[in-house]
């Protein structure tokens, strides 16, 4: 029998956010079948189970459940959403099993320490919200320049949104620059009322937390206001094509940060699908889908899940199915080196990732993207968050997590196993 | 008799798939006839003409056995409106007025069915508040804010609105004073021989009831127990004593009735 | 028949006028009732009967005029002031609790009388238990005496209308009311019915001494059950006596009875 | 054996009044209890319990909650959500603030809070009515689910606004495996089904039906319309709230708003609509068709698929699961629209009758 | 000034979009006592329907006139609804007359759940774009007299323009015919009505196919606005406060209660929304609706209450 190791995916093709949850998952079940036409890791089959959480906590709680156990058991999981990443970060640590949550979740699950199971691998939100502001402050000149600058941040009204904030609150008391705080509820099809703050306090730039049918609707209603589109910027979760696709022209000048890839259509990894995925007729969804941000972002999420699995067959035997357990150590102990990334198709795409016990990001780089009316194009250089800034914060936060909760630090010993 | 209008056979109904209340009642109604159902609290008239115009299965019972025609067609799968369209329209027990609709709002509704014209429909409403002048003083308030016996007369005035070849009345004389009791009664008598509009009536009042039909039926536990020309039942002795509170001739007194005699049972 | 002792004023009713909005439902009524008598309300329909004992029991608030019971007088009361008081009543439109079976229907006119609280109820060893008990007794009694045992357990909504009437008489009956106001009680009965329910009312006016004001259209009952009768008119008084006397009025008989009686 | 009360007689009242007179039932649901109690934890995997079991019956009991409110007092209410918040975020408050504060009694406590919310909510209800009513408690329910959002004391000033609890125990057991949770839930909610089933066959139980059926007369037979409302919104919301404790602290372990949002609202509400309004056993019927039943689909449709060798898609999937779950809603409500405890007592009524027709 | 002009406009404009929603709530209430759950699920359906519809019908047909290919769709998507009408009428209403409303209520939640999963089965869960041509861009009024002048969307014009006529031909519909009487009947009592002779299929054939109408026009605005996805059928939410502020009898109590409401949430929303930290006006149009029941419980415009023994 052939081995196999189990990758359930935790799927959002229904409800709110499907347009663009679908892609996301898409991208990780092809990348997953290229691993497979590639010959597996090592020899190891890749097998994916879907189970559909409709974004929602409960569902995506009882998926995790009934796929843990599967297939030899769950190798790793990653929810794609904010909201059932707090409930699976709870009990992840009894049922031995990883969880990547690659630019949402728990900020502070960085800290490997603390947070032994969760790997926010290559961003969280206050690296966004970070490099956003980086980028910002750039564009205008220096963060000297942001002093007295009115900045509004449109977010979405749940710990998902909520989760931002204080990376923005901490980089306003350094700089000086005011922060004008605009919840949206969801689903945040009605805006008006907070567009028109904007019309009426006229900031100077606009952040936007916002996930699905949001960020349309942002635009939309910016758009309807008068509010430059050119001074807008996303986050990670609101610059991807299903949201501008029906706005279309109107949202040129829109842009977002990107946890380190964009639409990628020229990567090689990208052309690797087409050829031994699509052009089989395996692909998950539809061609000209492949190498969109989201689609990407599963293609990410996915390559980071198996090279994990690979780096911990370094260690406990080459071509053996890897448990949880050994899985988590491989995430723990990532270094995946330019050259590594390159070799598996993500020249361009991606910067190094090293992973160490108590860094469970392993990079924290960015670049912004700009809608340019049809596509999207590159508008900045790298940029990484500043790791002085945001550490201390994950610590504290962690800290008062570990308090709540009783738990003692991980000791130095406990990394090695 | 010639064929009958109106012709039940052997129906059974059931409620609710368990509770069996009609069982095998057969019963002739002549055109322009006016025909009497009798019978005590729970025997099943009210079902017996819920059956007849098809308004079961708003109560979810139905028709399990038998059949219904009229005219020689059969009817049992028909709905109500359907009914109606053939004429054949039923005054509930228990009056059921729109309480939003104004008091000339009902009546309008009845018309609804009705495609002879504006001038007819109006005709009708006169000659329906000429026989309840009541219903004229209070056309225009809420048929909820008006009092039992006023909502009574709405709900036949309704009925009759539809212009009717055949009416099945349930219980019309429930709640109202002796005066418009005998009005009702008249009303039936003068549509009967004016319009030749036929009547099966569900009734409490055993006298009125048998005074102005020709026939009656005397239902009992949801079986006919009795039935023939009114004038012999009305001779009849226990039909005397247990329906028209006469034994042994004369009316007794509620007030002296001892102790509560139960009825003779024909069945069961 | 037992000599009825027929006592003093328990109800007196002053000046009642009721209006809503254009419609004057009750202009200037007076009557009073005696303890321990049948006193019936007749006259047409609409003419004000059922909102007559409305205002009694607190359902309307008449804009004039005063009601003393027991020589306690008000102009207005809340309807649990007035059942506390001991009044009790049934409805011409049944107004049974429709999803609860007979039996519940008619405990729950025993509610004034329970006494013990949620926590009692909710653990229900003890207590509420023999208290639930003691209450089951009397209202069993009143189920036997309403003949109406083999519905205990059946949803209201399901009888037949006449067995309906029954059960609202049994509810008001196991308030063990003073007073108890009927409104139009035997309507949709055939004679031999009418007879029961004619000596039930009886029979609770004999045993319990219960003050009895009935609205009835039947005149026959009226007649040979009633002490004395109150004549309505589209609101106004127009007659008040003994039956006989009452019968006897011209504006009575033009205005309700008609020829016939 | 047959299923008949023939030949049963009660001797007294109070073998009439038991909660199951006929014989036949109570050996049936002390055969279920056992099960429950003594089989179900030897049989159930892992999965069973944490998916499915333990939000069955935490469900079921918010439904219990809810069900004395709407089905047996007649006021519709669309803030259970929020009631389920109000108790959630009240217990974890005691529970984190006070050291040592046990479980039992943070949840309780949580209860208590959510009382004190369900009466406040329910003063409108002396006025409003019906569908007005429906609307005007989803004003607790947007208002609670903000006001958790954005008071960030209640959430002990976790920047996210979600919460999260471990370590339970219950008098020095820990309740931390499935095993366990399970049994406590189970547990609660017999317990506080027992409670319900006495209130509601009591007289306050008289009196929120007869306030419900019609609140006139009620009031003329000497009810309080306010007492009688307001302690059905109390109990309801205290139940509702010890429901969405054990929803936090059992079920999820960590929380934010969304959990208690008006989707599950409106979960609760058709659960007591579909299991059966006003009854006991209909809670317990409705939670298990809302909750099992599209996961059963789910899980059901993929199987039926290969067994005809197609590979059917996961949206496809949820989007039939959805269309199979509507049209069996309406099926059931065709085949009895007072809901499935209703259905079953009908079944009953034909077993007894039986082996003759009527 | 300006500013507090615009946010009241810009309300108004809302509250006439969530009017178009709530109309259909009102109209199936009235005419059958049946709070419609699936009106949301109706929304997104039609709006699919349609969007998909002015995709293909001119791919299939070598059209390119994009007002053709608008119409065509359109009236496809309302031969869709009318179907469903009349799917909803023959096998769910037809088989619960005279049930309790809490009972209907449950079924067309039913029907809202097949609705979902049937609507993106046959149309897919994309992203759709219906784009009828309305304007996007603002408008601005009085510059002269407010610096940056007054904003109007045109877009929402043009809605509340359509939404207004809507109402102003449905209310004369119900006030003024004898079919529109019927109805009433209908909502107070089926059995009533039934046996009186109203043919309850065809009375709810012919109202489900105008709140099927409705939904079509809502969905066509606010799929215009938002793009079509499941999001859409959320808008039935913004929209029960207002059915429940105008009555739910009511067809002008429609509007009015929308007007009211999105005033009031934008108002609120923007002067009172930072001292409390925003977002406040998910609850404030609930919140509202709550004080106003405290004084009129019927809301607004609607029929009183009966309530008599
Ligand atoms: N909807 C229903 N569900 C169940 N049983 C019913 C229903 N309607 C009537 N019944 C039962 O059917 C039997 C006959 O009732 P029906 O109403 O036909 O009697 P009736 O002769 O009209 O009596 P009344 O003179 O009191 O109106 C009764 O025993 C009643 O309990
Ligand atoms: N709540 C109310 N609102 C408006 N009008 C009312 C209200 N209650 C009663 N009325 C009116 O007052 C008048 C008297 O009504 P009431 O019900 O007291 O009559 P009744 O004497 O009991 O007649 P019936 O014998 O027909 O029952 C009626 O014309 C009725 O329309
Ligand atoms: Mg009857
Ligand atoms: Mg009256």
């Amino acid at each position: 029998q052939a081995k196999v190791q189990f990758f359930p995916s935790l799927t959002g093709r229904t409800g709110p956010v499907a347009p663009n949850a679908t892609p996301f998952a898409n991208g990780y079940a092809d990348y997953m079948k290229l691993v497979n036409a590639r010959g597996g890791i090592n020899g190891v089959q890749t097998l994916v189970e879907e189970c559909e959480t409709a974004y929602a906590t409960d569902r995506g709680v009882e998926c995790y459940e009934r796929l843990k156990g599967k297939h030899g058991g769950a190798t790793v999981f990653q929810p794609l959403s904010t909201g059932i990443t707090f409930a699976l970060t709870e009990k992840i640590p009894n049922d031995k099993i990883p969880m990547i949550t690659s630019g949402y979740g728990r900020s502070d699950s960085q800290d490997g320490g603390v947070f032994k199971w969760n790997f926010p691998l290559i961003g969280h939100y206050w690296v966004a919200g970070d490099t956003v502001l980086q980028h910002i402050a750039k564009k205008e000149g220096g963060w000297d320049k942001l002093k007295g600058k009115k900045i509004a941040v449109v977010y979405h009204d749940s710990p998902f949104g909520k989760e931002l904030l204080p990376i923005i609150q901490e980089r306003q008391k350094m700089h000086g620059f005011e922060v004008q705080l605009l919840p949206v509820p969801a689903p945040g099809v009605e805006q008006k009322a907070i567009w028109l703050q904007v019309r009426q306090q006229r900031p100077d730039f606009v952040i936007m937390q916002t996930w699905g049918v949001m960020t349309a609707t942002a635009l939309k209603e910016a758009i309807a206001t008068g509010y430059p589109r050119e001074k807008m910027f996303g986050t990670w979760w609101s610059g991807a094509e299903p949201d501008l696709k029906d706005v279309g022209a109107a949202a040129k000048g829109y842009s977002a940060v990107m946890m380190q890839h964009g639409a990628e259509p020229q990567a090689a990894v990208v052309k690797e699908i087409l050829d031994k995925v699509h052009a089989k007729g395996q692909g998950t969804g539809p061609k000209d889908e492949v190498g969109q941000v989201l689609y990407m972002r599963g293609v990410v999420g996915a390559m980071l899940a198996v090279e994990g699995v690979r780096a911990a067959q370094e260690r406990f035997g080459k071509g053996k199915v890897m448990t949880g357990e050994q899985a988590r150590w491989g995430y723990e102990n990532l270094d995946l080196t330019q050259a590594k990334l390159d070799a598996l198709g993500f020249k361009g795409v991606m910067r190094p990732v090293s992973t160490s016990c108590f860094n469970h990001m392993g990079s924290a780089w960015a670049r912004v993207h700009t809608w340019d009316g049809a596509k999207f194009t590159w508008a900045s250089d790298w940029l990484q968050a500043d790791e002085q800034l945001i550490k201390p914060m994950v610590k504290a936060s962690a800290e008062k997590y570990a308090a709540e909760k009783k738990l003692t630090r991980r000791a130095p010993a406990d990394c090695q196993s | 008799m010639s064929a009958p209008l109106l012709n039940v056979n052997g129906i059974e109904v059931i409620y609710n798939h368990v509770i069996l209340v009609l069982k095998g009642v057969s019963l002739q109604v002549p055109e322009g006839g006016v025909v009497a159902l009798l019978g005590g609290n729970g025997a099943g008239k009210t079902t017996t003409l819920r059956a007849v115009s098809n308004l079961l299965a708003g109560e979810r019972g139905e028709v399990t056995k038998g059949s219904i025609e009229l005219r020689g067609e059969r009817i049992e799968k028909l709905s109500t409106s359907a009914m109606v369209e053939r004429g054949v329209i039923q005054v509930m027990e228990g009056r059921h007025c729109f309480a939003h609709l104004s008091i000339e709002e009902n009546l309008m509704t009845g018309a609804y069915t009705r495609k002879d014209g504006k001038g007819a429909i109006n005709a009708t409403l006169e000659k329906v508040y000429n026989y309840f002048p009541r219903l004229k003083t209070r056309r225009g308030s809420q048929a909820a804010y008006t009092s039992g016996g006023e909502q009574q007369m709405c709900a036949i005035g309704r009925a009759l609105m539809a212009n009717p070849k055949m009416v099945l009345l349930d219980e019309p004389s429930m709640g109202l004073a002796p005066q418009i009791v005998e009005e009702v009664f008249e009303i039936v008598k003068d549509l009967n021989q004016r319009e030749k509009v036929t009547f099966l009536l569900a009734e409490q009042n055993t006298h009125m009831a048998l005074r102005y039909a020709d026939h009656g039926y005397i239902l009992e536990s949801g079986r006919i127990v009795m039935e023939g020309a009114a004038k012999d039942l009305r001779e009849n002795e226990d039909v005397k004593e247990f329906y028209l509170g006469m034994g042994g001739g004369d009316r007794k007194s509620f007030k002296d009735v001892k102790s509560y005699k139960r009825r003779k049972r024909w069945l069961s | 028949m037992s000599e009825r002792r027929i006592g003093e004023v328990i109800l007196d009713v002053k000046n009642i006028s009721l209006r809503f909005g254009g419609v004057k439902a009750l202009t200037d009524i007076s009557f009073n009732v005696r303890e321990h008598e049948v006193r019936a309300i007749i006259g047409p329909n609409g003419a004000g009967k059922s909102s007559m004992l409305n205002c009694i029991n607190g359902v309307y608030s008449p804009q004039e005029g005063q009601i003393t019971f027991r020589g306690k007088t008000f102009s207005h009361m809340n309807s649990r002031q007035v059942a506390e008081m001991g009044v009790a009543r049934t409805f011409q439109n049944l107004a049974l609790f429709k999803g609860m079976s007979v039996l519940d229907n008619i405990m729950s006119g025993r509610n004034l009388k329970m006494k013990s609280n949620l926590f009692q109820q909710a653990i229900r060893f003890g207590a509420a238990e023999r208290e639930e008990g003691e209450h089951r007794e009397f209202v069993e009694k009143i189920i036997d005496f309403l003949e109406i045992q083999a519905y205990r357990k059946t949803p209201v909504g399901r009888l037949p209308y006449g067995l309906q009437k029954r059960v609202d008489l049994g509810r008001a009956l196991a308030m063990e009311p003073q007073v108890l106001l009927l409104d139009e009680p035997m309507a949709g009965m055939n004679v031999e019915e009418k007879r029961d329910m004619s000596r039930f009312i009886l029979d609770v006016n004999d045993e319990y001494g219960t003050t009895i004001v009935l609205i009835e259209h039947d005149m026959g009952v009226v007649m040979d059950i009633s002490d004395r009768v109150v004549v309505l008119d589209y609101g106004k008084k127009i007659g008040d006596g003994t039956p006989e006397a009452v019968r006897a009025n011209p504006e009575v008989i033009s205005a309700y009875l008609g020829a016939g009686h | 054996m047959l299923y008949r009360e023939n030949g049963q007689f009660k001797t007294s009242y109070r073998a009439d009044q038991q909660v199951f007179p006929i014989t036949q039932d109570r050996v049936a649901i002390l055969a279920l209890l056992a099960f429950a109690v003594l089989a179900v934890p030897v049989l159930a995997d892992e999965y069973l319990f944490r998916a499915i079991l333990i939000p069955f019956l935490i469900l079921s009991l918010a439904a219990l909650g809810l069900n004395i409110l709407v089905g047996y007092c007649g006021q519709i209410s669309l803030g259970t959500g929020a009631f389920m918040a109000v108790g959630a975020y009240a217990a974890y408050n005691f529970f984190v603030r006070i050291e040592g504060m046990p479980l039992i009694v943070a949840l309780l406590l949580g209860g208590l809070c959510a009382t004190v919310v369900g009466v406040f909510f329910g003063i409108p209800s002396l006025r409003i009515k019906g569908l007005y009513l429906a609307v005007a408690t989803l004003a607790a329910q947007f208002f609670v689910d903000w006001a958790f959002l954005r008071i960030s004391w209640f959430t002990n000033n976790s920047p996210s606004g979600s919460v999260s609890v471990s370590n339970l125990s219950f008098f020095g057991i820990s309740i931390n495996t499935p095993h366990e949770k399970y049994l406590f839930c189970l547990g609660i909610v017999v317990l506080f089904a027992w409670l319900a089933k006495n209130l509601v066959r009591g007289h306050i139980g008289r009196e929120w039906m007869a306030i419900r059926d019609m609140d006139v007369a009620a009031a003329v037979i000497g009810i309080r319309p306010v007492y009688a409302k307001l302690t059905a919104f109390a109990v309801s919301s205290f139940i509702v709230g010890v429901a969405g404790g054990l929803w936090g602290f059992v079920h999820l372990g960590s929380w934010e708003p969304a959990a208690f949002s008006i989707d599950r609202s409106f979960q609760l509400l058709f659960m007591i609509i579909i299991g059966g309004l006003g009854s006991i056993m209909g809670c317990f019927f409705g939670a298990a068709f809302i909750v099992i039943l599209p996961i059963f689909l789910n899980r059901a449709l993929p199987a039926v698929g290969d067994l005809f060798g197609v590979e059917i898609s996961t949206a496809a999937v949820a989007h039939s699961e959805l269309m199979i779950f509507g049209a069996l809603i309406v099926f059931f409500l065709i085949k009895e629209p007072h809901g499935l405890a209703r259905l079953w007592s009908t079944a009953k009524e034909k077993m007894r009758l039986w082996p003759f027709p009527h | 000034m300006g500013f507090f002009i615009e946010t009241v406009i810009g309300g108004l404009m809302s509250g006439m979009l969530y009017s178009l929603v709530a109309l259909g709530f009102v109209l199936i209430f009235k005419a059958s006592g049946v709070f419609n759950f699936a009106q949301g699920a109706m929304v997104l359906f039609a709006a699919l329907a349609m969007a998909r519809f002015a995709e293909w019908f001119p791919a299939l047909l070598g059209l390119d006139n994009k007002l053709i290919g608008n119409l065509l769709a359109f009236a496809g998507a309302m031969v869709v609804m009318v179907a469903v009408a009349w799917l909803i009428e023959r096998l769910v209403l037809s088989k619960l007359v005279n049930q309790e409303g809490i009972t209907l209520l449950m079924a067309t939640l039913g029907i809202a759940y097949f609705l979902d999963g049937f609507g993106q089965t046959l149309f897919g869960s994309a992203i759709y774009k219906i784009d009828v041509g309305l304007p996007k861009d603002p408008l601005f009024l009085l510059e002269s007299v407010f610096q940056g002048g007054v904003l109007v969307n045109k877009e929402d014009l043009y809605a509340a323009g359509i939404a207004a006529a809507l109402v102003i031909a449905l209310s004369v519909f119900f006030q003024y015919t004898s079919t529109g009487r019927a109805l009433r009947a209908v909502a107070d009592d089926h059995q009533a009505a039934q046996s009186i002779g109203i043919p309850l299929n065809r009375i709810w054939v012919i109202v489900w196919s105008v709140a099927g109408f409705v939904a079509l026009v809502a969905g066509m605005i606010w799929g215009s606005k938002l793009g079509v996805q499941f999001s859409l059928s959320l808008v039935a939410l913004k929209a029960l406060p207002v059915v429940i502020l105008g009555g739910l009898t009511s067809v002008p109590g429609a509007i009015i209660g929308g007007l009211i409401i999105g005033v009031g949430e934008k108002v609120s929303e923007v002067y009172l929304g930072p001292t409390l930290g925003g977002g406040i006006e998910i609850w404030f149009g609930y919140v509202l609706v709550l004080f106003v029941l405290l004084v009129r419980p019927q809301g607004l415009f609607g029929e009183k209450i009966i309530d008599r023994v």
